[in-house]
């Protein structure tokens, strides 16, 4: 332990000592900056060690001048106080360090001092133990911080500096009042000896309201809202590094004394207050972010909003009638709030110093040029928007469990304040990793941070997962995330990437099959993890260059579904669900469509988040089938999958995620990842609804599988990019498995758990075979393609028997899940969605042609010349997946009968509805379908015509591309004969009305809509000192009138 | 038992070939006489047929294109046989045992989808036109022959071919046309569209993209093409016979009813111009479904 | 009470400076004014009627002085916040020059780039 | 055109037997199953139409119209022809398939007709295609093309119609003549 | 408009402080904690001044505090003003002779009697602050009178860091020999009413004037100096 006033008097000797160095010599003063930094950051470390480690067992409490507590004053340093001596002198020195890289303001001396004592403020703000000495110190807060903050080179600073030193002027005089107040009233200025006097709650309205004014003059310095406009315009006007050190350091110094002063003064509406403020100054700043422009600007209200969730949190942290276990995980929260947000924002404040426009517009290409500078703005993105596995993420899942249902409302407001924060955070991100590259300035802290963030995030996670949450978890599959991430260090070399991620996973199968058990987890486990295989196979066509964190993203991917697949509870399935969609995000960012990544990101969050708000709805957390709790929690569970499975109206996101993808990541996303939708969707359906229950919600999601189904597969007919086809498509069956499960009958559930398996065949194979195409010709371009079969014989075949499958015809194994899914759903009696189903599968057949022609038919193009069959490993995948087509196609029973040991499982499910007969093959209650009879009568017929047609045919002669019957004309080239382009325009004339972008216009109106009374909202920030003056005034008034709370 | 199946199965499908050639040959005449002419014989469609066959030369354009007739062939001549004619006759039931009528409508896209491919492998910019019109105008005339399909299904609680016959039997007012006459409206204006009949020719379309689809195909190529399309049409004849009109008895009573059946595209036929391909699909969407429709929501209220 | 009275007075109108003036040097003053006011109002707390300063430089207070002297914490608290007082002054007014400096001007119209 | 290589077959045709089991029941079929190519070449298609529709109704003799060379047997050369239009007419007779049989409608075919000293026009359609049938008249009348289909179901009937097998024969002397008179051969050496 | 809607939220406003200070009877006796300092003041500290008892010593942190803000006001006002190209919108007139010899004759007496104040802190009204104001109050008037008049800005400077660093060192020399920041046991308290009593506090206050007379000198000097003519 070292005495806490060490730290507060070397500081403050070293700055009056650097003002006598910086007259004599700059670098002496800069060492000693520097020196004086480093030993605050070692000695309050120290005491943080000490605190952690349980060494130090109770607060620090020291008296200055020997006095007792309430005679002098003294400091006292808990945990919660050392911790945050640590943090701001960490940031301290970060931010030090890219003050030195970067090149310091001038006069320099003057400026390390102002650093030193605005550092040193805020260690003091949070080491006291008296509230007029708190005063002092918030004074030297501030007026280090006008300083800085006039002092940036940015002429505009100087009116932020203005504003901020007005609106803090009057904050600290409502501080000083009510210090005064106080110490008139209960005769101290000691905190603990005023909070031991008001221990029993405070009763009387004068000391309410000299409770509330102090606590005013806190949250206009917490920049509540309305009254937050002079810190949006200090964020945006002034030295990012300044700002870093505010907003990552100062400000939780004012947030600490908050709690604390609301703690000692227990005032018995602070619950409300916080909740009223930092409510609406989380959900409203959110949401002006929402279109701004100006980077700096947008990490200011992403800071006020952080800060607001902040005072929620404390709000119950703080409020006796919450539960104590409750408040233990509201104060977990909001030690990883402080830390994520604090480490996070410096960074990125840090990086936005770095890139001189202020425009996110000008940030086109940033993260292009410099890897480094990619690492720590992806890092920092990511950990204040909440992304799984760093620190705001277990945050926001500790926050909202520890709500008490009564508040539930709020988890809706947490919730949709997270969604805008993705919203525009991946907005910014993805306006940086598109384009270019662009030069940045040198910055050597972020990187330091984000390691830092990344390194803490360890112990977080083990955390979560062993102690503080136990979320329960198969432990192999944390080792295999582990390692999967170690895959990155194999760098450069893609071969020795891929070998390493097949070992990975062989080692992956090998330790997870004892999972695979005849139940519903372990069929998709199964899935999961010998689809993974043998995708990961086709991932390596020859020398293309993808990023060194494919490999380690896929992995990541693949063992988080596995992860999901294993769980237990529902609290895993969402844990695992976050990580399956950020590594997605992640891996889709990594293709050419980054809208398309950000679109994704959006909707995987909204999905999720309604998924753990409909989590927190339901009354216990285990994967079992219990009472029926409400449709709400259903729904809401629901959402995630539907996004995931791309169900109308949330599909608008799959087409270009699918599309602009890495090709060799697509096969994954449409063949196995759209199947955990088809998995949750399926838990929903056993655990949270009752059979009776969930009717209507399941005929809902009927009619939503066979619209998607319907639509989507309109919507393919007409689409002339390969992989966008495809994506429709893909999105199209998924929405037969949504039928399927809806039924909830055990014929559906068998044609929905058939045609899972069944589409990661053919659609992995149509996947990996475009990737294939795509990788020799170079284009998805439908219309630049054709006659291909000349050149990828291996690949149109493997496609064609892929595409048979997929349009539903009889031999292959596409048509058992179209039997079986109609079987029941004339069996259920769904007329209408039979109708709409079927009219689904018939326009299949439009779309199934134009792949084939479009790619392998018709004219041979000229530049396509010297295509070569596509890679080895994509061949071989191929080959591979043509096996299971073939032999489920003549045994459907193959893959029936594990399926109807899965389903004898489930309750309601033993018996599967059909049955096998010798001469009618399968036989349901309506009808029959005799699979191996058909496969041998076609196959054999087929070669008897063709044996018959060899022996009597004329004489048969090969011609040449362009010789056909073209009026006598002789053709010029293949491009005049190739009819790729507009395939379908004559029926596109009939149904118009039908493909009219109606979803993604709606979809498009809310964003625009959402932003516009953004930007309208954001206007009540005038820039006007006067204006801001008054809503200060005015807030005070409202928090003196309404929350005196004492009768 | 399985192959003396297979042998009348044989049998039934050279009849069903004969039969289709025979009623092309009458539907040559019919025509002819409706446009006072005397027109080729009825076994027109004979000659032709060995005609092309017996030719001396016949060129290819890849293996598609050479597998195509072959898949036309068994497409038509499959679905010919999943389809009985006459139910309960061990002889003439075909192999019906080998699905049931959603195998059947899966089938029938078949012998389309392989021609389809064949034709487009020609290189021939007439085939994809023809080819991609085919396919969407199935779309269109898919919708009602499914909404009475699924009404003839929901009212007879099975999907076997054999099942609705069956529930037909005892009387010609129990056949479905009478009792469903709105959804065999609308199965019988789709049947036009299945048929490429007039109003809806703008598949093949002669005069306008040559002969479509089957423009580079020539010789044997287009003899199997072609005997594969009358077994085809012969199929579709037989289908909407058993679905209709209460199936058959006896192989008179097959001819008589598909004889009928088949007159009735033919009509249509002669007397009408033609469809553009979005006024057909928007035509077969609105009246014939709003048809099926009606008998739809019946059997959805009375169930 | 007259104390009270005025030095509340005195916040209020120095905020009311801040609230309305929209000249900068004027809202300076304003904050000044605000300051004033608190340590009127702090002083005015620490007064206790019929007594004397807390100075015991005669040996007479030396007994009993608290029945004989004021309170002089809010003293002591006032000093300090005269010169943080003054601190913030110094500042605000060095950042008003440098405004002034800018733009030539101190009208608060011109000062509201920063905004939305 | 070195190009072509790639995309036309280039390939001399073989000559072929006529014969065979069934050549009595081909050669009546083959007579009662003529398709001719819709194509005009001169004024006198506009008498084809006639002859194909109910007043004279062509198809009682197995006749029809196909709008494919692959699948026609028949080519009716209709009037004159000129260069320009010899160069499709020898493409669209290549590309159908044998047996195949030529008609000449009216007298340019045979000697330039009224055209005989255009400079554009050919004189005498026997040196670039073999020519079954001619039917003389300027034009025929359809009672004269049926007439002379007639005729060609006769020649066929009795198997003298094989101009198709002389050409492959000649094809040598054929095409020197073609080419002498197109100066600007942009074919392929054979057409398929 | 505005004006009105300000004097409505300042009367909302007022209304409530009025409400805080009517439940505190003006001039009524009320003791809190200073009770101590009243009853053992003298006890303790040997300062006659119980102000400055206080201040030094009992809450002698928030005078460190103090002190470090008006340093950083220094501070940030030489930060600022270095980069301002200020200018002055009037002439500026040499003073009259009588001032300057005015000034020039009280300049010193000024500073001594700046330095009475703050060595006598413990015993008399005033102290650090008060004595560094009289002798910035010196500097100001010899700044107005004389425009050759520059104070040595190295000086002041060392003279101001030196000041606090000798008041945090005194905290540090308390909290090793005394066990306690800033403790007042490491000299002897001495006798009540003399000048060298009430052990460190008189030398705290010493170094208070010092750095306060120094620091807002230099002030001075600078927001003067820095404004160049037009």
């Amino acid at each position: 332990m070292v005495n806490p006033i060490i730290i507060i008097g070397v500081t403050l000797a070293s700055a009056f000592f650097i003002g006598i160095l910086q007259v004599y010599n700059r670098i002496w003063a800069r060492v000693f900056f520097l020196l004086t930094l480093a030993f605050d950051f070692l000695v309050s470390g120290v005491n943080f060690y000490g605190f952690i480690t349980g060494k130090i067992a109770k607060p620090i409490l020291v008296k200055i001048g020997g006095f007792p507590p309430p005679i002098g004053i003294n400091l006292l340093v808990g945990k919660a106080e050392a911790a945050l001596g640590f943090l701001i002198f960490t940031i301290a020195l970060l931010g030090a360090i890219h003050w030195f890289v970067r090149g310091l303001p001038q006069p320099e001396g003057k400026a390390l001092i102002l650093f030193l004592l605005l550092s040193l403020g805020a260690t003091g703000i949070s080491f006291t133990g008296d509230f007029f000495n708190l005063f002092v110190f918030v004074e030297i807060t501030s007026i280090a911080a006008y300083g800085l903050v006039a002092s940036s080179k940015d002429e505009k600073a100087l009116e932020a500096a203005f504003k901020y030193m007005v609106i803090g002027s009057i904050s600290s005089t409502f501080i000083l009042l009510g210090v005064v107040f106080l110490y008139k009233a209960t005769g101290s200025l000691n905190m603990l000896d005023i909070a031991g006097k008001l221990a029993g709650g405070i009763s009387s309205a004068v000391l309410a309201l000299i409770t509330l004014m102090i606590l005013a003059g806190l949250l206009i310095e917490l920049e509540v809202f309305p009254v937050n406009g002079w810190a949006l315009d200090v964020y945006q006007g002034a030295d990012p590094v300044v700002v870093a050190l505010l907003a990552g350091a100062a400000v939780k110094a004012f947030y600490l004394v908050f709690v604390k002063t609301a703690h000692y003064l227990p005032l018995p509406s602070f619950f409300h207050l916080a909740l009223l403020f930092g409510g609406l100054t989380y959900l409203v700043s959110q949401f002006f972010a929402w279109r701004q422009k100006d980077v700096r600007r947008l990490l200011g209200y992403s800071s006020v909003a952080q800060l607001g969730l902040l005072i929620l949190v404390a709000g119950f942290f703080l409020n006796p009638s919450v539960s104590s276990s409750s408040r233990l995980m509201m104060g977990l929260a909001m030690v990883l709030l402080v830390f994520n947000h604090s480490f996070g924002k410096s960074s990125l404040f840090l990086l936005a110093d770095n890139v001189k426009e202020r425009k996110i517009e000008g940030w086109r290409g940033v993260l292009a040029s410099n890897p480094v500078f990619k690492f720590s703005f992806s890092t920092s993105v990511f950990s204040i928007a909440g992304v799984p596995p760093f620190p705001g993420f277990w945050a926001k899942i500790l926050l909202i469990f520890a709500i008490p249902r009564n508040y539930s409302w709020v988890v809706g407001l947490v919730l949709l304040g997270a969604l805008a924060e993705v919203v525009y955070y991946f907005r910014f991100y993805r306006i940086a990793s598109e384009g270019k590259g662009k030069k940045v300035g040198r910055n050597l802290a972020s990187p330091l941070i984000s390691s830092l963030i990344l390194i803490a995030s360890v112990p977080v996670v083990w955390g979560m997962f062993t102690d503080k949450i136990h979320i329960p978890v198969k432990p192999e599959i944390l080792l295999l995330l582990g390692i999967s991430l170690l895959v990155y260090f194999l760098g450069a070399s893609r071969l020795l990437q891929w070998i390493a991620s097949l070992g990975v996973l062989a080692y992956g199968i090998y330790s997870l099959y004892p999972y695979i058990k005849p139940d519903l987890h372990g069929f998709f486990l199964a899935l999961v993890l010998f689809g993974g295989a043998v995708l990961l196979l086709a991932t390596y066509p020859g020398s293309k260059k993808l990023s060194s964190s494919f490999y380690p993203a896929y992995l990541v991917v693949l063992f988080s579904m596995a992860g999901l697949v294993l769980s237990s509870t529902w609290l895993s399935v969402f844990v695992f669900w976050e990580i399956m969609s950020w590594a997605s995000f992640l891996l889709i960012n990594m293709g050419k469509g980054k809208k398309a990544a950000w679109i994704y990101a959006v909707f995987s969050a909204a999905g999720a988040y309604a998924m753990l708000g409909g989590i927190y709805l339901l009354p216990s957390l285990s994967l079992a089938p219990g009472k029926f709790y409400g449709l709400l929690p259903a729904v809401l569970i629901s959402l995630a999958f539907l996004v995931k499975m791309a169900t109308s109206p949330l599909h608008i996101w799959a087409r270009d995620a699918y599309g602009e993808s890495p090709d060799e990541f697509t096969p994954l996303l449409s063949g196995i990842m759209s199947k955990m939708g088809v998995f949750g969707s399926g838990l929903v359906f056993l655990y949270v609804l009752t059979a009776l229950s969930g009717a209507g919600f399941r005929y809902l999601l009927g009619w939503a599988g066979a619209l998607t189904a319907f639509f989507m597969t309109l919507l393919a007919v007409f689409q002339d990019d390969l992989k966008k086809l495809l994506a429709y498509s893909s999105v199209g069956q998924v929405g037969y498995i949504l039928i399927g499960l809806s039924l909830f009958t055990p014929l559906g559930w068998n044609a929905a758990l058939y045609h899972t398996v069944n589409h990661f065949i053919f659609k992995g194979l149509l996947f990996v075979a475009a990737a294939g195409i795509i990788y020799r010709v170079g284009t998805s371009y439908l219309p630049h393609m054709g006659g291909l079969i000349r050149r990828m014989p291996l690949t149109f075949f493997a496609t064609l028997l892929a595409i048979i499958a997929l349009a539903g015809i009889p031999p292959l194994s596409g048509f058992a899940a179209k039997w079986l899914l109609y079987s029941a759903l004339i069996e259920k009696g769904w007329i209408f969605i039979t109708v709409v189903a079927f009219l689904a599968s018939t326009l299949a057949f439009l779309y199934c042609f134009k792949i084939l022609h479009a790619v392998f038919l018709g004219q041979l193009q000229e530049e396509n010349e010297n295509v070569k069959e596509a890679p080895w490993p994509i061949a071989l995948v191929e080959v591979i997946l043509l096996i299971p087509l073939g032999v489920l196609g003549a045994f459907p029973n193959l893959l029936l009968n594990p399926i109807n040991k899965v389903l004898s499982g489930i309750p309601g499910m033993e018996n599967p509805g059909f049955h096998y007969h010798k001469a009618l093959g399968i036989v349901s209650k309506l009808g029959h379908w005799n699979a191996f009879f058909l496969m041998v009568f076609l196959v054999g017929s087929f070669l008897l015509a063709l044996v018959f047609f060899a022996l009597t045919s004329a004489r048969i002669r090969k011609v040449g591309q362009l010789d056909v019957g073209y009026s006598g004309e002789v053709p010029r080239a293949p491009e005049d004969l190739h009819f790729g382009y507009g395939l379908y325009d004559h029926f596109r004339r009939a149904v118009k009305w039908l493909i009219y972008p109606l979803v993604s216009k709606i979809w498009r109106g809310i964003y625009q809509w959402i932003g516009a009374f953004a930007e309208m909202g954001r206007r009540i920030y005038t820039g006007d000192v006067n204006t801001y003056a008054a809503y200060v005034i005015l807030i005070s008034i409202i928090i003196l009138y309404a929350f005196t709370g004492v009768k | 038992m399985m192959w003396a199946k297979i042998f009348y199965a044989f049998l039934a499908l050279l009849g069903g070939i004969a039969y289709g050639l025979f009623l092309g040959g009458v539907s040559r005449k019919i025509t002819a006489r409706m446009q006072n002419r005397r027109g080729p014989t009825i076994w027109q469609n004979f000659i032709d047929l060995w005609k092309l066959f017996r030719k001396k030369t016949a060129i290819s354009h890849g293996v598609m294109f050479y597998l195509a007739p072959m898949f036309r062939l068994v497409g038509g001549a499959g679905t010919f046989l999943l389809v009985p004619i006459v139910v309960g006759n061990p002889y003439l039931s075909n192999f019906s045992f080998g699905g049931d009528l959603i195998v059947l409508m899966y089938f029938m896209v078949l012998g389309c989808l392989g021609m389809a491919l064949g034709a487009a492998e020609s290189g021939h910019p007439h085939a994809p036109i023809g080819v991609t019109r085919g396919l969407s105008q199935m779309a269109g005339y898919e919708l009602p022959f499914v909404i009475s399909v699924v009404v003839l299904m929901i009212a007879d609680k099975t999907t076997s071919i054999e099942g609705i016959v069956r529930a037909q039997q005892g009387g010609i007012l129990h056949w479905h046309i009478f009792t469903h006459p709105f959804a065999a409206a609308a199965a019988f204006i789709s049947l036009l569209g299945m048929m490429g009949s007039y109003p809806f020719q703008v598949v093949l379309a002669p005069q306008e993209i040559a002969i479509g689809p089957p423009t580079e195909y020539s010789s044997t190529f287009l003899s199997y093409m072609f005997s594969g399309r009358s077994v085809f049409a012969v199929a579709k004849y037989l289908l909407f016979m058993n679905l209709f009109l209460g199936g058959a008895s006896n192989l008179l009573w097959a001819f008589v009813k598909t004889f009928v059946i088949f007159l009735w595209p033919l009509f249509i036929t002669n007397v009408f111009p033609r469809f553009r391909l979005e006024q057909s699909v928007l035509f077969f969407w609105t009246w014939p479904s709003l048809f099926g429709l009606i008998d739809l929501v019946r059997i959805y209220l009375v169930r | 009470m007259a104390f009270f009275v005025a030095s509340i007075l005195l916040i209020l109108i120095g905020l009311y400076a801040v609230l309305v003036k929209r000249n900068i040097m004027k809202i300076v003053i304003g904050l000044s004014l605000m300051d004033t006011g608190v340590n009127v109002l702090i002083i005015s707390l620490g007064f206790i009627r019929g007594r004397t300063a807390p100075i015991v430089n005669i040996k007479d207070l030396l007994v009993n002085t608290s029945s004989k002297v004021v309170d002089p914490l809010p003293q002591a608290l006032v000093l300090t916040a005269i010169v943080i007082g003054v601190a913030v002054t110094a500042v605000a007014l060095s950042i008003v020059m440098l405004m002034y400096s800018k733009k030539k001007t101190l009208e608060i119209e011109e000062y509201k780039e920063l905004k939305w | 055109m070195g190009k072509d290589k790639n995309y036309f077959l280039n390939e001399k045709p073989e000559k072929m037997t006529y014969g065979g089991v069934f050549r009595k029941i081909n050669d009546w079929a083959r007579a009662r199953s003529l398709w001719v190519v819709a194509y005009g070449t001169g004024c006198g298609s506009i008498e084809l139409r006639p002859t194909f529709t109910s007043r004279f109704d062509a198809e009682r003799l197995g006749m029809r119209m196909v709008g494919t060379p692959r699948q026609a047997d028949v080519l009716i050369i209709s009037g004159y022809l000129t260069v320009k239009t010899l160069k499709r007419v020898i493409r669209v007779y290549e590309q159908m398939q044998s047996p195949k049989y030529v008609v000449a409608l009216g007298a340019c075919p045979i000697n330039g007709g009224m055209y005989y000293d255009s400079y554009n026009a050919i004189n005498r359609l026997d040196l670039y295609l073999p020519v079954d049938v001619w039917i003389t008249g300027c034009m025929p009348r359809p009672e004269a093309i049926l007439a002379g289909f007639k005729r060609l179901q006769g020649l066929i009937d009795s198997g003298k119609a094989d101009g198709w097998k002389k050409y492959i024969e000649n094809l040598d002397w054929y095409r020197e003549n073609q080419r002498k008179i197109i100066k600007n051969w942009r074919m392929p050496n054979y057409n398929w | 408009m505005r004006k009105w809607l300000a004097i409505i939220f300042l009367i909302v406003l007022g209304f409530f402080m009025a409400k805080i200070t009517s439940s505190f009877p003006f001039g009524e006796e009320k003791w809190g904690v200073s009770r101590h300092y009243v009853d053992k003041g003298i006890e303790e500290n040997r300062g006659s001044n119980l102000v400055t008892s206080i201040v030094v010593n009992y809450r002698g942190f928030d005078t460190l505090g103090e002190v470090t803000v008006l340093f950083l006001a220094a501070t940030a006002l030489a930060f600022l003003l270095s980069t301002c190209r200020c200018r002055r919108r009037y002439e500026r007139r040499e003073a009259s002779l009588i001032v300057k010899t005015a000034s020039e004759t009280l300049y010193p007496l000024l500073i001594l009697f700046g330095a009475y104040i703050f060595i006598h802190g413990h015993l008399t009204p005033g102290g650090g602050f008060q004595g560094g104001t009289v002798i910035a109050s010196a500097v100001m008037l010899m700044l107005l009178a004389h425009f050759t008049f520059h104070p040595n800005h190295r000086a002041l400077s060392t003279v101001e860091g030196l000041a606090g660093i000798t008041f945090v060192l005194i905290g540090f020399a308390g909290l090793i020999w005394g066990g306690s920041f800033l403790a007042n046991n490491i000299i002897p308290l001495g006798q009540w009413n003399r000048l060298f009593s009430a052990g460190v506090i008189p030398l705290i206050y010493v170094a208070v004037g010092f750095k306060v007379g120094s620091e807002l000198s230099g002030l001075i000097t600078d927001m003067i100096k820095t404004t160049k003519e037009e």
